[in-house]
């Protein structure tokens, strides 16, 4: 049987490239062969590899949601040698796509669930494919709240789209900035994204929740949830680890026996609690 | 809601080996005959070849007087003909605007590895269900296609050998092609896959035929140092244990252990040349170095030895186990003999499961 | 056949060997012009990796100049870079490099002439030489082939 | 003889000079592999056999060891001369720890101070052993093209598995060259182009610095002697600046030092 090489990447151009934040950029991909664009689908929570090609490749979760065709979206702060290296391509270059990877956020059964989704600094991307998700199909789910903070007002990323929720009467959005990362002219909270929450605390009535960010969020943000009434089988969260394969053999996504990249990187804090504390 | 997750099919044990074929005969002088054969047949025959240093490498060779004979076990497993220490996984070339990929699956040759012992061809077989069976890697299925295994029993051990203690044994047929056993002026000669016997029917008249024959008295005999089911459970939950500390302040983090290990499969992949034209390539890598895990932030999930040894040991006998149901060690103790500091597998196993 | 043209990449100080190449362009001196100059601020900065490099991307040639003993606009530069380039000349050299194509001097502000006539020099030492191949020419056999010749008993 | 050391040891212990021992112990009746004892019940591991040919002194720079508190090690020669290229280079303060070795004689010393230290290693450590003195010799007198084929043809064999930067106790930087990417000063694959820059990096950075342990050669996986690049940068800096490395606590580092009237042949 005809093995697929998993290593030959999609040849995509960018299409357009806009500067969220100091150093943080979004790309939105168009297929170079249209044969791909029609084979190609995902869903909500799945990452892949992008790649320069002569500088690397490098891991970012699919920003755009799946309802929408013809492209996908990736957000990444330029901090390597590959990063740098996409941040410097322009509009059409030609650059390598991988994937999709990595298990999904089930969102199907959520449907009737209130969401309350916990992220901070870049840790919206991987979660935008999801509220966007959501709200293509708003009126399958009951209220949506979110929790969203950077370390200051220009580190927020999707400006534009955080101002579109705030005005919408079905979401509720508690966006905060880092103590001292505020501007004068800042209306929001002020704290780290942990303590509005705790100030704020979401219902757990009939309610799912995700949680994802950098590894200190997790751990911060999980426990409050739990006093809170949420089950941990209904807290939600996407691992970041070093990633080279995607399809869980090169061997540097693992935590314990887990490959995060292949059986993640959406994962149940259940599932968190029983793997050993190496993410 | 339990998320979609594959349930890990468990595989038979490695040394179950209810395949076998047939048996033959051949004498040692054909045996140079029965090589010289397959030199002609136009494949690349890889073979073990003693260096200066002292140390036994499995190398190309032209001729059967470069193979060497008396030697326990070589220095690196013969990984390297289907999982090399570079490859190139595709090459690449920009011109105005366009980039063209090719790859060289097609041009893989026709390899034979000869003087393979029993535990390195154990060592194929894992590779074999690590690479192939859940999303199967297209470089390695055709490598492995276009090689064929000859593995010699093992006439005597060294106190590092500890294959009796996870399963295997100096006669075992697990993963060869072709297994011979010296037996005094003769080779008896188990022919275990089709791939064995299209190699013997280059030569049919070299073989003679020959019973059913046993081979204990003429192998060696390594001593058990633990039995492998009792380590199985007990390393359950030795993952908090104090010992690991102590076991790995000796380790110097480097990836000896990890690229002379017939069973080690992490690899990196790292891109050479420039943007316009370059390769793709894939290299070793090696869970003993600090930068195997560690994030473009800094945050390094395996920040100290303990971790990154405690990792490599439970990756070997327990989460290979829950992943492909088998134990990714065939105790062929090269990981001992390689290492600096001679850090001992075994001896660490027992102290960090002894309750 | 178009005669081979070496490629020669000289490594040189900001203050001295660079002055002097400028002196030997504006007095009209002409001399070959396979030579591609990279400025640094002193001889000190010149690491023996970036000449590994230089070699690696194509050069056939390397020049390597500076300012002359006690001339050194950083007082030392030069000092320690000499001490570096006799203990990388000896490693290149027992490795088995071909150092002849390296060639060392120094040249201050004022010797634009000299400049014209070390880059002749080289030029014409180089085409001798032929083309540096050394590094395409080395194997890349995936399984390990560690060959002994040489330093058998 | 082993009696004596295990004996010295426990008095150490007792009276407190040392809270972690760090030495050898047999394994396998063939091996001798460092061990660390923090309990004096544990001193009877102890052995001192031609087998304990580590250089234990790359140990002092792990944080592990560091953080246990004050720190024995019995040394042998190479490990000895590390010790004093270590001061000199201000990595170890004065004696912060005990050392200990055995002489022929078979008597544990105890070196009270650095001095003590210099004068004992001037007297018993040979700067180059022999073979590798022969080794440099024969390939000094081959011609240019047999070197080039004999070192590329080692160095093909070499996987990039750092052992040999991992062994030695004059590799102690905190981020090493072949980890930088950006640039990428050493190509990352095993190839031989990548192979070659990186040994000559690494012989380059050792100069003035290795006091030739031989540690680097013996434990290659690869067999290759690695220790030949440094025995023949070190006798080059002892022919041109005067000096030897690892005979005393100040003897400083070559290349970071110059002299106004050093020698040279080749430059124009």
């Amino acid at each position: 049987m005809e093995v697929k090489n998993s290593y030959i990447p999609y040849q995509v151009r960018i299409a357009d490239k806009t500067e969220e934040a100091p150093m943080v950029q979004t790309y939105r991909l168009e297929f170079v062969n249209p044969s791909d664009a029609t084979a190609f689908s995902f869903k909500a929570g799945q990452f892949a590899e992008y790649g320069v090609f002569g500088e690397g490749e490098s891991t970012f979760c699919i920003a755009s949601p799946p309802t929408r065709e013809g492209y996908v979206e990736c957000t990444f702060r330029s901090s390597g040698r590959v990063t740098k290296a996409l941040a410097n391509c322009e509009i059409n270059d030609i650059i390598g796509f991988r994937g999709p990877f990595g298990n999904t956020f089930p969102i199907e059964q959520w449907y009737g669930k209130n969401i309350v989704i916990i992220t901070g600094g870049i840790g919206l991307p991987p979660l935008r494919c999801v509220i966007w998700n959501i709200l293509d199909q708003r009126e399958k789910f009951g209220n949506l709240t979110i929790y969203y903070g950077a370390k200051s007002v220009a580190d927020l990323v999707y400006k534009k789209e955080l101002q579109e929720w705030k005005e919408r009467n079905d979401v509720n959005l508690y966006l905060t900035v880092d103590p001292g990362g505020e501007t004068p002219d800042w209306k929001d909270h002020i704290g780290f994204v942990p303590t509005i929450l705790e100030q704020n605390l979401p219902s757990s009535h009939n309610a799912i929740a995700i949680v994802a960010g950098p590894p200190i969020l997790i751990k911060l943000g999980m426990p409050i949830l739990g006093k809170c009434g949420f089950a941990n089988n209904t807290i939600y969260t996407t691992l970041e680890n070093r990633m080279k394969c995607g399809v869980g053999k090169c061997g540097h996504c693992t935590v314990g026996k887990t490959y995060v990249c292949k059986d993640g990187p959406v994962f149940t804090y259940e599932e968190i609690l029983n793997m050993p504390p190496e993410y | 809601m339990p998320l979609t997750r594959s349930k890990p099919k468990t595989k038979k044990h490695l040394s179950d080996n209810d395949y076998q074929m047939e048996q033959s005969l051949i004498s040692s002088a054909n045996l140079q005959a029965f090589f010289e054969t397959l030199l002609q047949s136009g494949r690349i025959v890889v073979a073990p070849v003693l260096k200066q240093s002292g140390k036994v490498f499995f190398q190309p060779v032209q001729a059967y007087s470069e193979v060497a004979t008396d030697y326990i076990q070589t220095a690196f497993s013969a990984k390297s003909v289907v999982f090399p220490k570079v490859e190139t996984l595709f090459s690449f070339v920009r011109k105005d605007g366009e980039i063209t990929l090719t790859d060289s699956l097609n041009r893989i040759p026709e390899t034979v590895v000869w003087g393979l012992r029993p535990c390195d061809a154990a060592g194929f077989d894992y590779l074999t269900e690590f690479f192939l069976r859940e999303n199967p890697d297209s470089y390695f299925k055709t490598r492995k296609e276009h090689t064929t295994l000859i593995t010699f029993g093992c006439k005597e051990a060294d106190n590092a050998c500890f294959c009796t203690s996870v399963g295997l044994n100096p006669g075992n047929t697990t993963g060869s092609d072709i297994l011979m056993t010296f037996m005094n002026e003769e080779c008896y000669v188990e022919i275990m896959t089709e791939k064995g016997q299209q190699a013997v029917a280059l030569a049919p008249s070299l073989f003679k035929a020959s019973e059913v024959r046993q081979k204990d008295a003429f192998l060696a005999k390594p001593a058990t140092r633990f039995s492998i089911d009792e380590i199985k459970d007990k390393i359950k939950h030795a993952y908090a244990s104090a010992e690991w500390k102590q076991v790995s302040l000796g380790c110097f983090s480097c990836g000896a252990c990890a690229f002379a290990c017939p069973t080690c499969t992490c690899f990196d992949i790292q891109d050479e040349g420039t943007q316009d034209k370059g390769v793709r390539l894939r290299c070793w890598d090696a869970c003993g170095f600090g930068m195997f895990t560690r994030h473009s932030s800094g945050h390094n999930p395996k920040n100290n030895q303990t971790e990154r040894r405690r990792q490599r040991l439970m990756h070997k006998f327990n989460y290979s186990v829950d992943n492909l149901g088998i134990v990714s060690c065939v105790g062929c103790g090269r990981c001992i003999r390689v290492c600096p500091a001679h850090l001992n597998i075994f001896e660490n196993i027992l102290s960090v499961t002894k309750d | 056949m178009s005669q081979f043209e070496p490629k020669i990449v000289a490594f040189v100080c900001n203050w001295c060997t660079y002055a002097g190449a400028d002196l030997a362009g504006t007095s009209r001196t002409n001399y070959e012009s396979n030579v591609r100059i990279i400025r640094f601020p002193c001889t000190g900065r010149i690491d023996f990796m970036l000449l590994l490099k230089a070699f690696q991307n194509g050069a056939d040639g390397i020049i390597v100049s500076g300012c002359h003993p006690n001339d050194c606009h950083y007082t030392s530069g030069n000092f320690h870079a000499r001490r570096r380039w006799i203990v990388f000349k000896s490693l290149l050299d027992f490795m088995g490099f071909p150092t002849e194509r390296i060639t060392f001097s120094w040249v201050s502000a004022a010797e634009g002439s000299k400049w014209a006539e070390l880059v002749d020099d080289v030029t014409d030492k180089i085409r001798h030489l032929g083309p540096f191949e050394d590094f395409n020419k080395l194997d890349y056999s995936l399984i390990n082939q560690l060959n002994d010749e040489g330093l058998t008993e | 003889m082993m009696k004596a050391l295990q004996n010295k040891v426990t008095e150490l212990f007792e009276n407190g000079t040392i809270t972690l021992m760090i030495g050898f112990r047999g394994v396998l009746d063939k091996f001798a592999i460092p061990v660390f004892i923090t309990e004096v019940s544990q001193a009877d591991q102890l052995i001192w056999t031609p087998a304990c040919l580590n250089n234990l002194s790359v140990y002092l720079h792990k944080s592990e060891v560091k953080q246990v508190g004050k720190i024995g090690i019995i040394g042998n020669a190479g490990t000895l001369r590390s010790l004093l290229q270590l001061i000199s280079e201000n990595q170890l303060k004065e004696l912060e720890l005990t050392i200990l070795t055995i002489n022929e004689q078979n008597e544990v010393i105890v070196f009270a101070s650095t001095e003590e230290l210099e004068v004992y290693v001037q007297a018993n450590c040979p700067a180059y052993n022999p073979e590798d003195q022969a080794l440099v010799d024969k390939l000094n007198a081959m011609t240019r093209e047999e070197r080039w084929k004999y070192w590329t043809g080692q160095l093909s064999a070499c996987v990039k598995c750092y052992a040999c930067r991992a062994v030695c106790p004059m590799c102690y930087c905190s981020v090493c060259t072949v980890e930088c990417n950006q640039p990428q000063w050493i190509k990352l694959s095993s190839e031989t182009e990548g192979n070659l820059e990186w040994h000559i990096m690494r012989a380059m950075h050792l100069a003035g610095r290795c006091i030739n342990c031989g540690e680097c050669g013996r434990i290659c996986p690869a067999g290759i002697p690695l220790q030949l690049l440094t025995v023949q940068m070190n006798q080059e800096i002892e022919r041109a600046f005067g000096g030897k490395t690892g005979f005393s606590a100040k003897s400083g580092y070559a290349l970071n030092t110059f002299k106004t009237e050093d020698k040279e042949t080749f430059i124009r």
